[in-house]
């Protein structure tokens, strides 16, 4: 029998109708608005900006000068001060050092959590999920004891340790929502197939996460590189990062410096207005710990 | 007057044509199903004619009036969607009532009309129960309900049975049946299915690659379709195609699958496809005098039992519907006959030709 | 907008249940998968021991001592009295209902303003520069506590600061917002709900985007009101979204610290004293450790009873959906 | 192969599979010969997919053996038992392409380039899918993506293949296709194929063995003639047939010489049987006859509804309270009886079977007639 010609159409692919409506951009009194809330939001940020560009005098002028000759001076001088760039340094390396290694180990477990159920499974993702609810300042004398017992104060590896921790549970979370949501079909299709259980899970599982892994890294970075309070008490002048040095600002010689604080400030939100910028889509995953997906 | 009248419909999604420049009128009083295979368009097109779909080109015109810039809302049509759509946490009556209300209906009114919509679709025991408690086929129904008494002009359904479960589509089918028989208002329905569109259609306007290959009848798109297309997608199986399987010289018919030349009236010198429907080929397990020896390839049962056969004849495949008893006698050859009044002839471009054939 | 996802299992397969017990496995088990689901776990198993049981223990332990660095009186062990102090101690607890008083009035806030805006945006979705505009709305809530705390003391400040030269510019007295014991507090939940805000604005676009297309279009069909669309069709499904936000923003507040912190350290007095400034305060400026891990203890608890409702609420939905589903 | 006489290539036997407290499988066994297009037919979550996870090894029996070409490979695990696999929902990897999506079961068990390239070719040409090797899962429509993954399971240097209801969901007229190409398929490789699916047309047009799935467990499994023409239980003739069978309860009288079925639309004289009780009688769509006018015998059926699927009539009526279902040729004359919505109808006495409602097991059958 042959086939009409004319039955192709029947395999043309799906259209995903949502993105030719995306193209249609255009003005309303709903996204007018929608800016205005925008700009109002981000004003305070834009401000701490622009008084980044601004002279001392400029900064404590009254009335607040809006229209100025702006000034890399602030940047030049801060970058001068040796401290600095190891402060960004040690912002870096403890953020992405702690981040990869949670999200290796998270992504193991997750895996075992989604594929095999082990008992204790929802028992142990609530203590995680509970770890993250506690009140940072209740875990921190226990930590500041047993990190000088341990000699892993003020070093790269305790801190860094101490933030791998800190990311696992989040970590595990939204791994874990991105394993369920991949089939079991996947697993068993390469089972069957003659697979081992390691190829599965790195080569027929982990590519297909990758969106989650995206997620979970975005989102600890930005976690661990706000992170003030153990990085104070835990860390010291070798390993302290960003955060901690806009604190100490505050009480150096006794008036704050409000150039290097709205210099620094502005070089540090810098990296999270873009991650969020090109991360949008992960946004809402990351600030639920994976357990509401969807985009905005 | 609603009939509803397109011209020149398009709708593209980036450089794929979903809809490519249709014109038609469905008239008013009349069930027209658009039918064709997943991805031909249809519920583009009805998605532009209610106004959810913005055309890339093309004017819908509802009575004579272009409503192509006119808001959904303000069209005044009705429609039904693929998933059984109702509002939540709240009663069936109220269900039915809340489009009334927005279209300032009176109170006594719309008691009236959302009794007898409940009446037509056998849900008036079910008016004051809490929607959300339904099943599928439940809250399809209420949908269907809803729209009718808004009494809109035009009345669209988008696959309304897809999303229902097996035992409850019958049903579901019934009482839309009903319902299309009741109504006098213009009616569009979109399936893929063909059982569905032969069982509730007045006209069946069939669609491929974005347009409208055939409007007609269901019963005249099962006997004269327009193109190879129309002959597969109608029939259950579809049309057998036979191509460079017979030679046409002076208005006779010779070819291998006939056990004599036949006369073709009309203009067939184009034609180099035959078509025949596996359930006109005639087939027994024993020679007659106008029949022709071919293999059997395999045979399975069908619809009501029948047994379906694969054939072979010259390199040609094809397919026979006959009954179950003298289809299991048919193991490895069979002797068919096709009836010429029961044979199509198409052009290389798959268009039918009109031709009568008879025999000598 | 894609239709929100909330993770749930896979319903199992299921059949007529038999009133026979099962008979017992007569076969060796994969053991590979036991392995397997083991091996895998064991890395996340030894940080969570080395970093979160043992410190829980420890400072379980430290609860019951009465030890304060500076003294030099060294270790002492006093079984549960220093949770008796807890129960006695007037600041604390005052502390602890101005925490919640100011959960509640940050959730309720930053809800309604964030269910405006996130409204606000979900109309706007066809709006010109829409990714960029919603850059600039959620930068508040990425940034840490600590700097935002720092920026708006600059913007705060009674002589040079922004916010004070729009307010005496309409003509009013400029006010020291964070050493006036009037306006301490209302001035820390603001720039909480400034942070915040957003926040909720985003689980109420998540909420608003869980909302089947098709109910919505159905809605432009029958010409339904705003209001009738949004009481019949919005809510039923967005409430959930909306639901994990409030609690979320609830167990967020119960650990507000460093932004209070920097911006009053709990002052003027204790008028912006929450209960993670006190425990830190406890802990590292009056560096009494037995007493403020009663008091860490205490949190851990709430904490976990906190956690608890979540869990239950985001059950509730996934049981919801897969009924939906059925 | 072990056996002289036996070539099956795969038997289980008593297989019991247990979840929680639940059978979800009891007693099963199933025995598959080479080359067979062998149909596991059963209604959703009767346990279909079970069973095959069990065949493939992705599950062990709690009880029972699984012999698999003349060995027993009950414990082993899916990597052991080399067979092919499409598996419900497509499961194509997002990430590969067609072409890598095709090849995977190959590569994965490290064949040759040689094999590859030449299986490629075949299995491509055999679904029609050379032109979307360079395509991403995404961008395929649903015929499609079911026919790269129908190719993916059959790129498999094996000779056993299972297939688990790989149409379900599709269109129909794009079924048909798929179940000339899986038919098709099937012969040209010579191959074994096992394949679930509820839908029994599906079953019909593809089995050449069936085996019924019903309660967890096989009630019934055979050539697909035989068990279509002399079902052995209530469940082998409600799962195979479209449109669905006509159950009817029934009382089934006993005298000296022969046995009475009574149930609303009649009494029939069956082949003597002992049994005397309440039973189901199944009478198929296509064994209810309409009367020519004159007729007095049998019962008269108003029309419900109609539906045309294409070549075929059916008809559903209420009889006596009974809803019943008629099938006819599209062409039959007797359709214009139908139109007037109401008609006289009856049944020959030989096609209807009497099954016990317990058991589900087949009593009896109607006494052939002496009709003209």
């Amino acid at each position: 029998m042959t086939t009409p010609d004319g039955t192709s159409s029947a395999d043309l692919p799906s259209v995903r109708l949502g993105e030719a409506s995306q193209r249609d951009r255009r003005w309303t009194l709903a996204s007018l608005f929608s800016w205005v809330v925008a700009l109002i939001f981000f004003a305070p940020i834009a401000w701490i900006a622009m008084s980044a560009f601004k002279t001392t005098g400029q900064i404590l002028s009254v009335p607040p000068l809006f229209i100025f000759q702006p000034t890399l001076e602030n940047f030049t001088e801060m970058f001068q001060d040796p401290k600095i760039p190891k402060f960004f340094f040690n912002s870096v390396l403890l953020s992405v050092g702690s981040v990869l290694i949670a999200i290796a180990v998270s992504f193991l477990a997750a895996y075992s959590f989604s594929r095999f159920k082990p008992p204790g499974t929802d028992f142990l993702m609530f203590l995680l999920l509970s770890t993250r609810f506690v009140p940072a300042a209740a875990f921190v004398i226990p930590f500041f004891q047993l990190f000088g017992i341990l000699n892993f104060r003020n070093t790269y590896v305790g801190l860094i340790i101490f933030y791998v921790m800190f990311s696992v549970p989040f970590s595990v979370w939204i791994l874990k929502g991105f394993i369920d949501g991949v089939s079991q079909r996947f697993d068993e299709t390469g089972l069957v197939n003659g697979a081992s259980r390691a190829h599965v899970i790195f080569r027929v599982v982990l590519p297909q996460v990758k969106p989650g892994l995206v997620a979970a890294f975005v989102f600890n970075i930005i976690f661990v590189w706000n992170e003030f309070l153990f990085n104070f008490q835990l860390g010291g002048t070798d390993t302290n990062s960003i955060p901690v040095a806009l604190f100490t600002a505050l009480y150096q010689g006794g008036a704050v410096n409000w150039t290097y604080v709205s210099a620094l400030g502005t070089a540090y939100v810098l990296p999270l207005a873009v991650l969020i910028y090109f991360f949008q889509k992960y946004l809402l995953v990351g600030m639920t710990f994976g357990t509401v997906r969807g985009e905005v | 007057m609603s009939d509803v009248e397109i011209i020149g419909l398009s709708k593209d999604f980036g450089s794929f044509v979903a809809v490519e420049s249709v014109s038609t009128i469905f008239r008013e009083g009349t069930v027209t199903v658009l039918l064709g295979p997943s991805g031909c368009g249809k519920t583009t097109l009805m998605r532009m004619i209610v106004g959810l779909e913005k055309p890339t080109a093309g004017q819908v015109l509802i009575g004579g009036e272009d409503v192509t810039r006119v808001a959904t809302s303000k069209r005044r049509m009705g429609m039904v969607f693929q998933y059984p759509v109702v509002y939540r946490g709240t009663s069936v009556a109220r269900n039915l009532e809340l489009p009334l209300i927005a279209d300032k209906v009176s109170k006594g009114e719309r008691k009236k009309r959302i009794d007898e919509v409940a009446e037509i679709l056998g849900i008036t025991d079910l008016l004051q129960v809490n929607v959300d408690k339904l099943d599928n086929a439940g809250r399809q129904k209420v949908a269907v309900a809803r729209e009718v008494a808004r009494k809109p002009e035009v009345l669209l359904f988008d696959e309304p049975i897809t999303n229902v479960d097996l035992t409850s589509k019958l049903e579901l089918k019934r009482a839309l049946k009903s319902v299309f028989q009741e109504l006098r208002q213009t009616i569009i329905y979109v399936t893929h299915d063909q059982t569905e569109a032969m069982s509730l259609a007045d006209d069946i306007a069939l669609m491929n690659d974005g347009k409208i290959v055939q409007l007609a009848p269901p019963h005249v798109l099962y006997h004269e379709p327009a193109d190879v297309f129309a002959g597969w997608f109608l029939g259950n199986p579809g049309m057998n195609f036979l191509r460079d399987s017979f030679v046409i010289e002076q208005g006779v018919l010779t070819s291998p699958f006939l056990s004599a030349p036949v006369r073709v009236f009309g203009d067939a010198g184009r034609a180099v496809v035959l078509g025949i429907r596996p359930e006109h080929i005639g087939a027994s397990v024993e020679p007659n005098s106008n029949s022709v020896e071919v293999a059997v390839t395999s045979r399975s049962i069908s619809i009501g039992g029948q047994a379906l056969l694969e054939l072979e004849l010259d390199g040609h495949g094809f397919k026979a519907v006959v009954d179950h008893g003298s289809g299991k006698k048919m193991t490895d050859r069979a002797w068919i006959t096709l009836p010429p009044s029961k044979i199509f002839l198409f052009d290389s471009d798959g268009r039918a030709i009109v031709a009568t054939l008879s025999g000598a | 907008m894609t239709e929100a996802v909330i993770k749930s299992k896979q319903p199992e397969l299921i059949q007529g249940k038999t009133g026979k017990s099962a008979p017992r496995k007569a076969k060796s088990r994969f053991s590979s998968n036991t392995l397997w689901s083991g091996g895998l776990l064991v890395p996340v198993l030894l940080f969570f021991i080395l970093m979160n049981v043992v410190p829980t223990i420890w400072m379980l332990g430290l609860s019951f001592y009465d030890y304060t660095l500076t003294s030099a009186k060294g270790m002492e062990f006093i079984g549960f009295d220093n949770y008796t102090r807890l129960l006695n101690d007037g600041p604390i607890q005052l502390a602890i209902s101005r925490t919640f008083l100011f959960m509640v009035l940050a959730v309720i806030l930053q809800t309604l303003l964030g269910a405006l805006i996130g409204f606000l945006f979900w109309r706007a979705d066809r709006m010109p520069g829409r990714r960029l505009a919603l850059t600039l709305l959620f930068t508040p809530m990425v940034l840490a506590p600590l700097s935002s705390g720092l920026f708006w003391r600059l913007l705060l400040d009674p002589v040079f600061g922004l916010i004070n030269y729009f307010i005496s510019s309409l003509g009013f007295e400029p006010v020291n917002f964070l050493t006036n014991p009037d306006w301490a507090f209302t001035t820390v939940l603001l720039v909480d709900t400034w942070m915040w805000t957003p926040f909720m604005a985003l689980m109420t676009l998540a909420a608003l985007g869980s909302v089947p297309k098709a109910e919505l279009e159905a809605a432009q069909v029958d010409n339904l009101s705003m209001w009738q669309r949004l009481i019949h069709v919005i809510i039923p499904y967005a409430k959930f979204i909306i639901v994990l936000g409030i609690l979320l923003r609830t167990i967020d507040v119960f650990k507000t610290m460093d932004l209070v912190y920097l911006m009053t350290n709990g002052g003027p007095g204790d008028r912006t004293e929450l209960i993670a400034v006190g425990l830190y305060r406890l802990a590292f400026q009056s560096f009494n450790l037995g007493y403020s891990s009663a008091l860490a203890v205490l949190l851990l608890f709430i904490a976990i009873a906190l956690t608890s409702i979540y869990l239950f609420v985001l059950n509730l939905r996934a049981r919801k959906e897969l009924k939906d589903q059925s | 192969m072990t056996q002289q006489g036996e070539n099956h290539v795969l038997r289980l036997e008593s297989v019991t599979k247990v979840y929680g407290d639940t059978e979800v499988l009891k007693d099963v066994g199933v025995t598959v010969r080479a080359g067979d297009f062998y149909v596991i037919s059963g209604q959703p979550s009767s346990g279909k997919s079970v069973l095959l996870r069990l065949i493939l090894g992705l599950e062990l029996p709690d009880l029972g053996s699984i012999n698999l070409r003349g060995e027993v490979v009950t414990g082993e695990g899916p990597q052991r038992r080399n067979i092919g696999y499409v598996p419900q929902s497509f499961a194509l990897f997002p990430n590969k392409s067609v072409l890598d999506n095709i090849t995977y079961p190959m590569r994965v068990d490290k064949t040759s380039k040689k094999i590859i390239e030449e299986t490629l070719e075949r299995v491509s040409e055999l679904l029609n899918i050379r032109d979307l090797l360079d395509k991403k899962p995404g961008q395929l429509s649903g015929g499609q993506k079911q026919r790269v993954a129908i190719a993916r399971g059959l790129a498999k240097e094996t000779d056993i293949f299972v297939l688990d209801d790989p149409l379900v969901g599709l269109d129909f007229k794009l079924r048909e296709r798929l179940i000339d190409d899986l038919k098709k398929t099937r012969a040209a490789l010579g191959v074994t194929f096992i394949y679930s699916t509820s839908d029994s047309l599906e079953a019909l047009l593809l089995a050449n063995r069936v085996g019924i799935l019903f309660g967890g467990t096989i009630m019934e499994e055979g050539e697909l003639d035989t068990v279509y023409d002399e079902p052995g239980n209530s469940a082998s003739m409600a799962t195979l047939g479209f449109p669905s069978v006509n159950f009817l309860d029934g009382l089934m009288m006993k005298s000296d010489t022969e046995s009475i079925a009574q149930c609303p639309i009649g009494s029939f004289p069956m082949n003597p049987t002992d049994y005397e009780g309440p039973v189901v009688l199944g009478i198929r769509p296509e064994h209810i006859e309409i009367q020519s006018e004159d007729s007095a015998q049998g019962f008269l059926a108003q029309v419900l509804f109609t539906e045309d699927v294409g070549g075929s009539e059916i008809i559903y009526v209420e009889s006596n309270n009974e809803r019943l279902i008629l099938v006819l040729g599209a062409s039959d004359p007797q359709l214009s009886k139908v139109r007037t919505g109401e008609f006289a109808a009856s049944v020959q006495p030989e096609h209807i079977v009497a099954f016990d409602p317990n058991t589900l097991q087949r009593i009896s059958e109607g006494k052939e007639s002496s009709r003209v």
